[in-house]
């Protein structure tokens, strides 16, 4: 029904501009900014984030002003969510295509609205608004009803399972048994999507190196630092000893060790940056 | 064989909510005492526990020994990890399918205006919160989803009746001729708003002042 | 502010022995009652507990909330039922854990995509296949899990470095494609899920009853 061509919404990337006080369209003064607009512009991303889409944004703009949605005055809102879009769209910020879409919807209303009506029209005329106006109260009541849920007291948070020994009880209580093929599927699945997500990187170090962090962070618990040569042990070979170098390595490295000097040409010490338990 | 202590003793033994079927079964065939009978048991421990800070409550699944929220400040710090944090995304999610059920995920955008996250889905997939109740036929055959017990149970409610109620929705009753009479300002707004804006606009920010 | 109740609402809560120094630490810090008046408490607390199905016992780190002897027989009825399975969310954690230790809960997430439950993390716990080697100094100094001897034991591994590397998982023949008979949509609807084949499967046949 609507096609988003009609917006014909072309925005000219600028340079950011750190400091604006108002957004000129085509050379002329595009109407002040919302008054609430006095927000330092790397703010602008905090405060679209805070909203959870065009929806969210318009109710907004309404609310503010003390509206009841079924008499949402058109022109103003759309003055108002066109300043705030374009805004962002000058800050280039990611702006989800759905706030275009809307921008373009309520265009699209306004101008409709401004078209002469058809007093004589056999048919009453639907208000062109009407849609909107439907999904914005429709919106707004989930938004109040998810709110409230979050208010209601749940498990983990406000109320607490009870947990009492049964263990001279319990005959036998049998344990879920896992087969060592589903945990490597498991993880299969982890990489699979972890490549899809391709934010967050897994790290390579081999196996060996990983459980060796483990084991020397186990060590150092408890312990004010132990000597660095205390993390190797002679026995294990040139391997085990590169292995517990890479280790230390890989810990100092994510912050959870700290390779330490007491005083100069003093043997080195590692110390746990991570507090024990 | 006191039927009360054994509905108290089992309840707190147990790692979820009971229902009476459940607490039947742990009676030997032969002495099971009817669900009249159990259901009188469950509400005189429920009596007991009144005014105490640990509670047996009725929840979708069964009933459940609980801590009372008051006791919730004392108790979280016993943990040492936070309670987990829902997005609004994820409860604005959830309370469509609460209330809407059964419901597809487009028709959870649609109410949203905006796209709904795998991860959103996943999240209250894997929490049990919703499940996939069937497939819609329509082309793609989305799946529809649904609320659990498990997530009545964590909201300790009893059934979806017990959400709150949600709000009204007003009917538009001619408002066109009532309400959108532009007044004289608005008017000149939308001559000056209109004209730029069907074609293309350009918007720069100015620097000075 | 009742220091028995707090007792009685945080020994509850609890999943493991608490000392009195441990419930010292869950009142705030200016308002931490000694010892003594906490030792009382607990004595109070078992008083009120004497005729009960459950008892506050003394046990050696500690006091426990416990079920009586005598209801041995109802309650191991209650257990008697055939092991649960663990979820994938629970599999999948366990496997980040063994290939990314020493890693924290955060991180795990964030591989994930999707929050992981206190529940998974205690389980994981209690079957003591992992274990808090440390805790990280950073903002909410949050714990970092390891995987134990009791983990390889289980999987009869003698060491990590027995697991397949990550090269080698991602070659593995994937299980799924052998069965695999997905229509276009499914597989669609399988990447909105994220879930594994078995796992919708199963969620299905569930509702099918």
């Amino acid at each position: 029904m609507l096609a988003i061509a009609s917006a014909n919404f072309v925005l000219e990337q600028q340079p950011v501009a750190p400091n604006f006080t108002t957004i000129k369209v085509q050379g002329e003064d595009y109407g002040a900014l919302p008054e609430d607009l006095y927000i330092p512009p790397d703010a602008l991303q905090v405060f679209l984030e805070a909203f959870e889409g065009p929806l969210d944004l318009l109710l907004y703009l309404i609310r503010k002003q003390n509206i009841d949605i079924v008499h949402i005055p058109v022109a103003e809102i759309t003055r108002q969510y066109i300043s705030y879009i374009a805004l962002m769209e000058q800050l280039q910020l990611d702006l989800a295509a759905e706030y275009l879409l809307m921008a373009a919807l309520l265009t699209e209303i306004k101008s409709r609205l401004l078209l002469p009506r058809k007093v004589e029209a056999e048919n009453e005329e639907e208000d062109p608004r009407a849609e909107l106006i439907r999904r914005l109260q429709e919106y707004e009541r989930i938004k109040q009803a998810a709110e409230e849920i979050d208010a209601l007291p749940r498990l983990e948070r406000d109320i607490f399972e009870t947990f009492i020994d049964v263990s001279k009880i319990t005959v036998d209580r049998p344990l879920p048994d896992v087969a060592f093929k589903d945990l490597l599927q498991a993880f299969q699945d982890v990489l699979k999507r972890a490549h899809q997500l391709s934010h967050h990187q897994i790290t390579k170090e081999p196996l060996s190196v990983r459980e060796r962090m483990s084991a020397i962070l186990g060590y150092l618990n408890g312990l004010e630092n132990a000597l660095f040569t205390k993390l190797f042990t002679q026995k294990e070979g040139r391997h085990g000893v590169v292995v517990s170098f890479l280790a230390i390595l890989e810990l100092s490295k994510e912050g959870l060790v700290e390779i330490i000097q007491l005083e100069p040409f003093a043997e080195l010490r590692v110390r746990s940056v991570a507090q024990s338990i | 064989m006191n039927i009360k202590h054994i509905v108290e003793a089992v309840l707190f033994a147990s790692d979820k909510p009971l229902s009476l079927k459940q607490l039947q079964a742990v009676f030997p065939e032969l002495q099971q005492p009817d669900l009249k009978a159990l259901d009188a048991a469950v509400a005189e421990v429920m009596q007991d526990y009144q005014d105490r800070p640990v509670e047996l409550k009725a929840v979708a699944s069964g009933y459940r020994f609980q801590v009372v929220k008051e006791m919730s400040p004392w108790v979280s710090r016993l943990f040492d990890e936070k309670p987990p944090r829902y997005s609004r995304a994820l409860l604005e999610t959830l309370a469509i399918i609460a209330y809407q059920q059964p419901v597809t995920r487009g028709e959870i955008e649609d109410i949203r205006g905006v796209v709904v996250s795998s991860n959103i889905i996943r999240t209250l997939l894997e929490r049990e919160w919703i499940k996939i109740v069937a497939h819609k036929e329509v082309p793609g055959r989305p799946a529809l989803y649904a609320t659990t017990q498990q997530f009545l149970d964590y909201f300790s409610l009893t059934s979806l009746v017990q959400l709150p109620t949600l709000q009204e929705i007003q009917k538009l009753n001619n408002p066109l001729k009532d309400n959108e009479q532009l007044t004289q300002v608005d008017r000149e707004q939308q001559e000056i708003n209109a004209q730029p804006l069907e074609e293309t606009a350009s918007i720069e920010a100015d620097n000075g002042t």
